[in-house]
């Protein structure tokens, strides 16, 4: 039994529970604590990624319940490297907030900012359907406490939306969880697929509207239209930093599909086919709409709203293939488009905090800096998936990986027609917000100071006796401006290591397809539980 | 040097201007100079072995998996782009150094020059096509940052985008064609493909692949019907142009044709519509650029004419028509670059490049009058320069050719298309350099510093060179390339002079033809300008302002805001779905018996419906809606009860009251009505798909309960072991403390979390704009005195202590009967609640000295660390241990460490639902709300005597 | 006998909460929905304790008690939302 | 004695089922507002109550064990229907009732549902 | 100290009688235990009842709840009768003011918790000078006889209990 | 009684959905609220139907209903409060921030400048 499994989840839970405790009035000491949870929790997430990369599967049984009875956390190839990718994307998108100066314009933001990570990891390592949802609903409400932070009329409306279509969704995700129960009994992924191997051929309606109702939870957590609605105006209105990290939520979503319909509903079970006939037509959809929606919308925010829906359809395009090949362009897919989405959110804010705001307009010019326009192009061509960056390999291994099914024609036709459309998307937003205006010199950086400019709500008292702690001017755009750096220097890295990334995400794929080293180590070998 | 250390100095060159750029504008561009001359002679030094045939690679593995290795080779024809590429790329250098004005950032001129050298050197290096597709895009890439880099100039970002638009469609288009030939091959070296000729052919990709792999080349080369992004690209600066649009980047298109043409060509597939579109863009672009105002304009259009040309010898397919080609090759970017930086010359020294302004600069601009009429002569194809030797091996192969029966068509046409450029040719000197000298040139023509007309100079004697000795000169050069684009061995015997044949007549007939044309200009200009002509930019701009807004219309309609919208299309989904699913599985039919309808849950079931159509129909009534709320809510507490789940009923009820009790708080600031403001249209919809889901919802619920578990339900054990292995007799405590207090942990983060929010928002709301909306707040509703009425204040008192003695039992007995943290929480807060509603809630907070943030994070802390206490039991977190404990005097009681658990959820639930309050409380503060002093409005016993 | 007297006080029990519908339903006025909310919570606990006594089971003590505190704090709260806006000024 | 205790508690049943019955029912019959407040604070407090005792007399009568829960409720029940009620009347007279409509307690003064406090402090 | 501990030691002894109706068992154990909730949970929420309740004869209070639960039982036959058989325009509904003497905030709930629990009659509000109760009643010929009723069956001996 | 429990089901769906569809945030709470009414009685239904038999362990009794669902339920009745707390602070603040609570975004956020009165869509 090895703790460190509960790790990701236990320690951000008490750091934010520490910070409500001790440091709420305290700035300082909540970012220095914070950080350090974070990097911490990336030191667990790499150490977690060299256990699972030897292959096995570990579990770690809550309460020391025997499965199915109890709950476990599972840790394999696929969980450890999303863990990873979360903790790595938090810690940069963390620098980015100090720097930015967003962590003061409102209350809680570490805090709301470490549920956060717990409800994200925690959804990555569950083994349990039942508790996979309370996760999903940990990561959702800090989410919407991390989306409306910093106030404003349009922030709270689109809040609103987010929280009111979620929670829709948390209902469906219980409705499709009764149904499981009610034919299979059990809640435990492993114990499920076991049971979904034995169902009878002949009493299948039940389980397959289960897989179904199911998967369009996922699908909504990933936004694939028609599920889309709630995104666009959300990571619009997000502030930058919580956008950023959002990159990670939509991938939540996809990795639950690649978990569930892998291991508890793989294709060759009795609920056959039941998931890869709507999952492939709503992931071209969903393509479609994201790149249309980087030419045809009029905001910035949006534009990289839309971007990032672009990019789960790319996804889902190889993950709905449920095949070895294609889910390691997936897996390859995730990783790149969560660094670059994130990036994009970033540089976005940057470009709104210099700018006031993000309309595309022919009169909406900045002022010229060359380092934020470079980074925005750099970012760009990331998402849009032109060379050289990991998008470009990106799409070659979800074409490579899709060229034999009959569809090929579909996928390769809407990736490539949608990608014509995105570069003049972007090409066109890019044009518009930099090119205008011709500056002889660069606004030097330091007069880019989005929360300096508008100081943050510090109230006096929190509670009664208690007095809070005014960093002043805690803004530092250098900080903000490295951090978008650092995960262009992961964008970088996936490009240059295309190869070893490649393959542990083949080796994390074949894993995944075959379940029968996950399903042994939980339903197998229980010695020590009660 | 490794042919991919030769790809990548340009890249490092890139770096350096950046790095170097406050040592000054001749550092930066000896920097570039520097990394593209070493990068030259790294190739140079390749010669002999490519001379001797050899083919120089070099490989590393990158993404073996896919296929995409970085690995690159130098044969005869790499060797010639390389050549052109870097030799051209140093002129440009030098050239641009003296032509950018000190205004212009030179350092990110320098570094997306070198970024674009480098991809050019990547595609004429790579021996991976899936690497060459890389370099490709980056090309697009650089280039659009090099057409827009006068950022100013509107002309220069709608070039910019449209060139990437119309290449990037190329590079799309290409990405597909490549990964099918890779497909075909079996590998995506080119080394591999080369040799795959006839799988290639033969299979029945050949012409779906060819297709998309031409759409690319021709993109890029700018060949008819995507011949009109050129032009626009001539926003750039002239160095630029001289470089991208005539002697490198445009040539990327030809390049791979000629890298593909061993196994693509020869087939009537290729020779129909390579050919075919070469010789209509040669003709097509000289009859246009014949009448072009703009220097640069008319030069880019003789650039996509030569281009065409080159296409159309690729595509004749023959080993002889390939060598032309690659003759054509060198001497058109030898004379073009030299005639684009005459261009650049006369603007930026007469300050105009228009032809209509210009005229008589010969005597004011000798040097200058020399370079451009040597390299004019050599694009007209006049001897004895390099442009007529390649145009009349052209004119050869044009007559040997056959056009589907027709041997003259194509012969007759090249001959047409020369007369065209003879004319613009002679035009371009005639009207620029003879004629009367003007006296209304924008600025005062004179030649420029030796800085500017070198790197022309330099070019034009290389014109003529090998012109007088094309053997000598470009013959090895020329027999390399044709050899690796051949896969042959051809030797070209390249000469001034072949004799009098059909070509030198034809030759002669185009010369005399353009002169004839030349004359006639000022007419068949008027002739043209009173006849239609498509003008292919303003095609572009509708498709593209059309695509745009049809975007706009597409992504406002999947994502217009409305909630109403998002929520149907997910019920809808949702329905859809569902039904299909279930459809399609085998539904074995209701196998349990159901439970007879007593009167009671009849009574219950009316009561339910009724409330709930109450709801919908008065809705709009808030304060109404929510008492209906109320009684749904008693009502499935009831069915709970009925149920045999007496702490659902517990939950849900005490759950309830903590909701209504928020929402009236919140609704004290809210409208206390809706507003009627759907159609009937709409709320006949909207009822449709509620009902529609509301069936198949009940439905499904039908369905589930009438039948049975699969497989017996993990829940057996639960009940089997819940007092022996989990110490309690209720088993849905034992599961919520115990087997699943995992999920309990972070159903309490979740309340905690919840209250940080609602806390978090509360504070933005009062800082911002609506806290000053709040300070001039006017409630609507008229008030009435009664605010802490004794009867209630006194009440309370005893009831606030009864209740938490209640809330107490409710904890300690949760684990064995219903009840347990959770609801205790909530009983504890009611209690509170019911304080806060007797005395005011400021009042009251006075008086209360735990503070509720500490509360959570003490709940959520408390629960942790009862979970992480297994650890130094060596058990896993929230392992769970209980003994009976009989201390002296009192009866034996049990001890669980689930109850420490249980407390933190406790703490949690009560700070959580406070802090909430407290929230709320705090904006009716803020809106007037003042603070009471005394406990109860009036008290009389403080009446003293009398009144 | 007392199956009667229980089969009498479930039906006397289950038509009054029919009646506090009735008010529910027709009001007139918001005090008279939260009147008959307050009645049908008593109702509802007379109902816990009948079925108890039906079953033979002291489970429903808890819900019955809850369902009492419940009521008492609903209907205050309603009672302060018309009389003054903020329940807990 | 089991006899005795299932005659009284059969007797209390009836009892509280009619009380129950009535005071629901004068929700629906009396008149206005006012009158209707009467009849559930009342009839339900003494039918519950009833019914109550009912329960508290049966269980010993049937297995020997005394619970009293159910006195616990009635008290509850009586020490809050004061409050619901005076607080529903209140919420009647503001809602429904002019001052001049109801005889005022004495000159200068009035109800405390029609004044305003005094004593406040920001 | 005593004080201190007990800031009102008759809510002590209703919550040790509480507890141990919730128990539901009488064993020394729970005693103790009531008995420590009966001097904790007040000391919690003393600050919320910072006066304190006088009672001069709690003796009599026995007394007074059998009269009261004897009032209520005949007061609910007669409303019952009125509900059932008297028809709406034979009702005659009336307020009726009742001066008080009572001064204790607590005395002053008692007495109107007893006027609303005998049905009947119904404690409506509290005069602005806490010197009057507002009552209505469901049905009242005789409005005066009813304020004197009160007045002398509860007031008066209420008076006696508590000042 | 499965027939009672799951019309009741299908009717509070039916019901907090059209109220969901409405265009104000006080009516979508109220229909998020019937919708988790009708959902957590879904979820228990799940472990099926049965009358006095709580998951109570006493000594002698055999028979008890599933325990699990119940378990389930209450996690989800608590999350859904919580949900319905945030949602209802949330819906308060979009209405002191913009003055009206409707919950459509205004064109606004997809136009710029548009004013909510030129477009429409003041209080
Ligand atoms: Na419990
Ligand atoms: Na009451």
């Amino acid at each position: 039994m090895n703790h460190i499994l509960i790790a990701p989840v236990v320690l951000p839970a008490v750091m934010g529970a520490l910070i409500i405790l001790w440091m709420r009035a305290d700035l300082l000491l909540q970012r220095v604590f914070s950080i350090a949870g974070t990097a911490l929790l990336l030191g667990v997430a790499l150490y977690l990624n060299w256990m699972a990369s030897s292959g096995e599967v570990y579990v770690y049984r809550l309460g020391n319940w025997a499965a199915p009875f109890g709950i476990v956390l599972m840790l394999d190839r696929l969980a450890a490297l999303m863990v990873a990718l979360t903790a790595a994307l938090a810690l940069a998108v963390q620098l980015y907030a100090f720097g930015s100066g967003w962590d003061r314009k409102g209350w809680h933001f570490h805090a709301l900012w470490q549920f956060q990570l717990m409800g994200v990891c925690g959804a990555f390592l569950t083994g349990d359907a039942f508790n996979l949802f309370v996760f999903f609903e940990i990561l959702l409400i800090a989410s919407y406490g991390l989306m409306i932070h910093g106030g404003g009329p349009m922030r709270l409306r689109a809040g609103v939306q987010y929280i009111a279509y979620n929670l829709a969704g948390s209902t469906l995700f219980l409705a499709a969880l009764g149904v499981l129960y009610a034919v299979t009994g059990t809640l435990n992924m492993a114990d499920m697929a076991a049971r979904v191997a034995m169902m009878p051929a002949e009493d299948t309606a039940l389980l397959r509207t289960g897989a179904v109702l199911l998967m369009l939870v996922f699908a909504i957590k990933a936004s694939l239209v028609p599920l889309h609605f709630w995104l666009p105006s959300t990571y619009a209105n997000a502030p930058g930093p919580v956008a950023a990290l959002f990159a990670i939520m939509t991938k939540v979503g996809v990795y639950a599909i690649l978990r569930f319909y892998t291991l508890v509903f793989p294709q060759d079970t009795v609920i056959e086919g039941v998931v890869m006939e709507l999952l492939l037509p709503a992931a071209l959809f969903t393509l479609a709409i994201g790149q249309i929606g980087i030419l045809g919308t009029r905001n910035l925010g949006r534009l990289a709203a839309f971007a990032a829906i672009g990019s789960v359809g790319t996804l889902m395009i190889a993950v709905s293939q449920f095949t070895p090949q294609a889910t390691t362009a997936a897996i390859y897919y995730i990783i790149h488009s969560t660094l670059a989405g994130a990036a994009l959110f970033l540089v976005v804010d940057m470009i709104g905090a210099r700018r006031g705001d993000l309309w595309l307009r022919l009169d909406g010019v900045m002022p010229g800096n060359g380092l934020i326009a470079a980074l925005f192009f750099a970012t760009a061509i990331a998402v849009v998936g032109m060379p050289p960056f990991s998008g470009f390999i990106g799409k070659l291994l979800v074409l490579d990986a899709t060229r034999d099914t009959p569809q090929a024609i579909w996928i390769w036709g809407t990736i490539l027609v949608t990608s014509l459309i995105a570069i003049y998307g972007m090409s066109r937003a890019g044009s518009l917000v930099f090119w205008k205006a011709y500056e002889f010199q660069d606004v030097p950086l330091a007069k880019m100071s989005p929360a300096a400019a508008r100081p943050g709500p510090i109230p006096t008292k929190l509670e009664p006796d208690e007095h809070i702690q005014d960093l002043g001017d805690a803004a530092s755009p250098a900080l903000a401006a490295s951090a978008v750096g650092l995960l262009l220097a992961g964008i970088v890295a996936l490009t240059v290591f295309a190869g070893p990334v490649t393959r542990f995400a083949a080796d994390t794929a074949a894993q995944l397809h075959d379940p029968s080293i996950y399903l042994g180590a939980v339903l197998d070998n229980q010695e020590g539980t009660k | 040097m490794s042919p991919a250390l030769i790809a990548a100095l340009p890249f490092v060159g890139a770096l350096l201007p950046g790095l170097l750029i406050r040592s000054g504008r001749d550092v930066a561009a000896m920097s570039c100079a520097a990394a593209t001359f070493v990068a030259l002679l790294g190739l140079c030094l390749h010669i002999p072995e490519v001379m001797a045939g050899e083919v120089v690679t070099a490989r590393f593995d990158w993404l073996p998996s896919l296929g995409l290795n970085a690995s690159f080779r130098i044969d005869g024809l790499g060797l010639l782009f390389g050549i052109l590429i870097l030799g051209i790329g140093l002129l440009i250098i030098a050239y641009a150094r003296f032509y950018l004005s000190r205004h212009d950032p030179v350092g990110v001129f320098y570094t997306y020059l070198m970024l674009f050298q480098g991809a050019m050197m990547g595609i004429v290096l790579s021996d991976n096509i899936l690497l060459l597709l890389i370099f490709w895009e980056l090309t697009s890439l650089s280039s659009f940052l090099l057409i827009g880099y006068w950022k100013h100039l509107p002309e220069g970002r709608q070039g910019a985008r449209m060139a990437l638009t119309v290449t990037g469609l190329g590079g799309l288009a290409m990405i597909a064609g490549m990964l099918i030939l890779g497909h075909i091959v079996g590998s995506y070296e080119i080394g591999d493909i080369l040799n795959a000729r006839e799988a290639i052919q033969a299979s029945p990709l050949y012409l779906p692949a060819l297709l998309l792999i031409l759409l690319g080349a021709f993109t890029k080369s700018a060949q008819f019907p995507f011949h009109f992004w050129l032009p626009h690209a001539m926003a750039a600066p002239t160095p630029v142009s001289a470089y991208l649009h005539s002697a490198t980047m445009v040539k990327a298109g030809l390049f791979l044709m000629a890298r593909l043409w061993p196994v693509l060509s020869g087939t009537p597939e290729w020779f129909y519509i390579v050919a075919t579109t070469g010789l209509i863009t040669m003709v097509l672009a000289a009859l246009i650029g014949m009448f072009r105002d703009d220097l640069k304009s008319l030069l880019a259009f003789s650039t996509v004419s030569h281009l065409g040309l080159i296409t159309m010898l690729l595509g004749f397919g023959t080993e002889a028509a390939a060598v032309a080609a690659v003759f054509h090759i060198i001497n058109h970017a030898t004379f073009k670059a030299a005639l684009f930086m005459t261009a650049g010359i006369i603007d930026h020294e007469a300050g105009t490049r228009s032809i209509a302004r210009l005229g008589g600069l010969r005597k004011l601009m000798p040097i200058t009058f020399v370079i451009g009429t040597i390299a004019a002569l050599s694009m007209a194809g006049i001897p004895p320069l390099n442009g007529f030797i390649s145009k009349e091996m052209m004119l050869e192969e044009a007559t040997h050719t056959v056009w589907q029966g027709n041997a003259h068509l194509i012969s007759v046409m090249a001959t047409i298309g020369a007369v065209f450029s003879v004319c613009y040719s002679l035009r371009f000197i005639w009207h620029v350099f003879f004629g009367p000298e003007r006296d209304d040139y924008p600025h005062k023509p004179h030649d420029p510093d030796f800085g500017l007309w070198f790197s022309p100079a330099l070019l034009v004697v290389l014109v003529v060179l090998i012109g007088l000795a094309p053997q000598f000169f470009a013959g090895w050069l020329v027999e390399a390339s044709a050899a690796a684009v051949t896969g042959a061995h051809p030797h070209p015997h390249l000469a001034l002079w072949h004799g009098v044949n059909t070509a030198l007549l034809l030759s002669l007939a185009a010369t005399v033809g353009g002169v004839l044309l030349l004359v006639l200009h000022p007419r068949l200009l008027a002739l043209r300008n009173a006849l239609w002509r498509p003008d292919a930019k303003a095609i572009f701009d509708a498709t593209t302002l059309s695509a745009l807004q049809l975007a706009h219309r597409v992504t406002e309609r999947f994502s217009n805001g409305s909630m109403a919208r998002a929520f149907a299309a997910f019920c809808l989904t949702v329905i859809l779905c569902g039904f299909w699913a279930f459809l399609s599985g085998n539904y074995a039919g209701a196998v349990r018996p159901m439970l007879p309808i007593q009167p009671i849950p009849l009574i219950g079931w009316v009561l339910l419906m009724v409330a709930t159509g109450c709801m919908v129909a008065f809705h709009r009534i808030r304060l109404l809606a929510l008492v209906l709320v109320a009684i749904i809510g008693l009502i499935v507490s009831g069915c709970f009860v009925y149920l045999s789940a007496p702490d659902l009923a517990l939950t849900q009820i005490s759950v309830e009251v903590v909701t209504v009790i928020l929402l009236l708080l919140a609704l004290n600031f809210l409208p206390k009505r809706t507003i009627l403001e759907s159609r009937d249209g709409k709320r006949g919809f909207d009822a449709f798909i509620a009902t529609l889901t509301g069936l198949g919802f009940g439905a499904l619920s039908y369905v589930v309960m009438r039948s049975d578990f699969a497989m017996p339900s993990i829940a057996n054990y639960m009940l089997e072991t819940s007092y022996k292995l989990g110490g309690g007799h209720n088993v849905v405590n034992v599961i919520l403390v115990d087997f699943r207090g995992y999920d309990t942990f972070g159903e309490i983060t979740v309340l905690g979390i919840a209250a940080l929010a609602i806390f978090a928002l509360t504070e933005t709301l009062l800082a911002g704009a609506s806290g000053r909306r709040l300070r001039n707040w006017v409630h609507e509703e008229r008030r009435a005195g009664a605010r802490h009425p004794l009867l209630l204040v006194v009440i309370t008192r005893l009831i606030l202590p009864i209740t938490l003695v209640v809330g107490v039992y409710i904890f300690l007995r949760g684990h064995n009967l219903p009840g347990g943290g959770f609801v205790a929480g909530l009983i504890v807060s009611i209690a509170l609640v019911s304080q806060y509603m007797a005395s005011g809630f400021g009042w009251a907070q006075e008086r209360n000295r735990v503070p509720y943030h500490a509360m959570i994070g003490a709940g959520v802390t408390c629960a942790a660390v009862t979970g992480l206490g297994a650890w130094f039991a060596g058990y896993p977190f929230l392992t769970s241990t209980f003994g009976y404990v009989e201390l002296p005097g009192l009866e034996k009681f049990e001890l669980a460490s689930a109850m420490g658990f249980d407390l933190g959820v406790f703490l949690c639930v009560v700070g959580a639902v406070m802090l909430a309050l407290n929230s709320l409380s705090r904006i009716a503060r803020q809106a007037g709300e003042t603070v009471n002093a005394e406990p109860m409005d009036i008290n009389p016993s403080l009446f003293k005597g009398d009144r | 006998m007392i199956g009667f007297a229980l089969g009498f006080a479930y039906l006397c029990f289950g038509i009054a909460m029919l009646f506090c519908l009735y008010r529910v339903v027709f009001g007139p006025g918001i005090a008279d929905r939260v009147l008959a909310l307050d009645t049908m919570t008593i109702n509802a606990i007379a109902l816990l304790a009948l079925f108890g006594i039906d079953k033979g089971t002291g489970i429903y003590f808890e819900a019955s008690l809850l369902f009492a505190m419940v009521g008492f704090i609903s209907t205050v709260a309603y009672g302060k939302f018309i009389l003054r806006g903020d329940i807990i000024e | 004695m089991e006899m005795i205790g299932e005659i009284i508690v059969s007797a209390l049943l009836v009892v509280g089922g009619f009380f129950g019955l009535v005071g629901s029912y004068g929700l629906v019959k009396l008149p206005d507002q006012m009158t209707r407040l009467h009849a559930p604070t009342k009839s339900a407090t003494l039918g519950v109550g009833a019914v109550l005792i009912a329960s508290l007399i049966w269980f010993p009568t049937q297995n020997g064990d005394v619970t009293w829960h159910e006195l616990l409720i009635t008290l509850f029940l009586f020490l809050t229907a004061p409050v619901t009620g005076n607080v529903i009347a209140k919420a009647n007279m503001h809602m429904n009732w002019r001052p001049e409509n109801i005889p005022g307690p004495a000159e200068d003064t009035s109800w405390s549902t029609y004044a305003h406090p005094q004593h406040d402090r920001k | 100290m005593i004080r201190r501990l007990l800031p009102h030691p008759y809510l002590s002894l209703v919550l040790i009688v509480v507890w141990m109706l919730l128990v539901n068992r009488w064993a020394v154990g729970s005693l103790v235990f009531a008995m420590m909730l009966g001097i904790v949970i007040p000391l919690m929420t003393a600050p919320y009842w910072p006066d304190t309740a006088r009672l001069r004869a709690p003796g009599k209070i026995p007394a007074y709840l059998g009269l009261v639960l004897y009032d209520i039982v005949k007061a609910n036959w007669d409303v019952a009768m009125i509900v059932l058989f008297k028809p709406r325009r034979a009702l005659q509904p009336a307020w009726i003011v009742i001066p008080l003497e009572l001064r204790q905030p607590e005395a002053i709930t008692a007495l109107a918790s007893t006027i609303t629990l005998t049905p009947g009659t119904l404690t409506c509000d509290l005069s602005e000078d806490g010197r009057a109760l507002l009552v209505h009643c469901l049905h009242a010929p005789d409005p005066q006889s009813v304020v004197a009723e009160i007045k002398s069956r509860y007031e008066g001996r209420l008076k006696e209990i508590f000042e | 009684m499965e027939l009672l429990l799951s019309s009741a089901i299908g009717v509070l769906t039916a019901a907090g959905i059209y109220l969901i569809l409405r265009r104000r945030s006080f009516a979508v709470v109220l229909g998020t609220t019937l919708l988790s009414y009708a959902i957590n009685l879904f979820l228990f239904s799940t472990g099926r139907l049965v009358v006095n038999q709580p998951p109570i362990i006493e000594s002698g009794v055999t028979a008890y209903t599933d325990p699990l669902p119940q378990a389930l339920v209450l996690t989800a009745i608590v999350i859904s409060f919580a949900m319905t707390a945030v949602t209802v602070m949330m819906a308060l603040g979009a209405f002191l921030e913009g003055g009206d609570d409707r919950v459509d975004m205004p064109r606004a956020d997809r136009e710029p400048g548009v004013s909510r009165i030129e477009a429409g869509e003041g209080r």
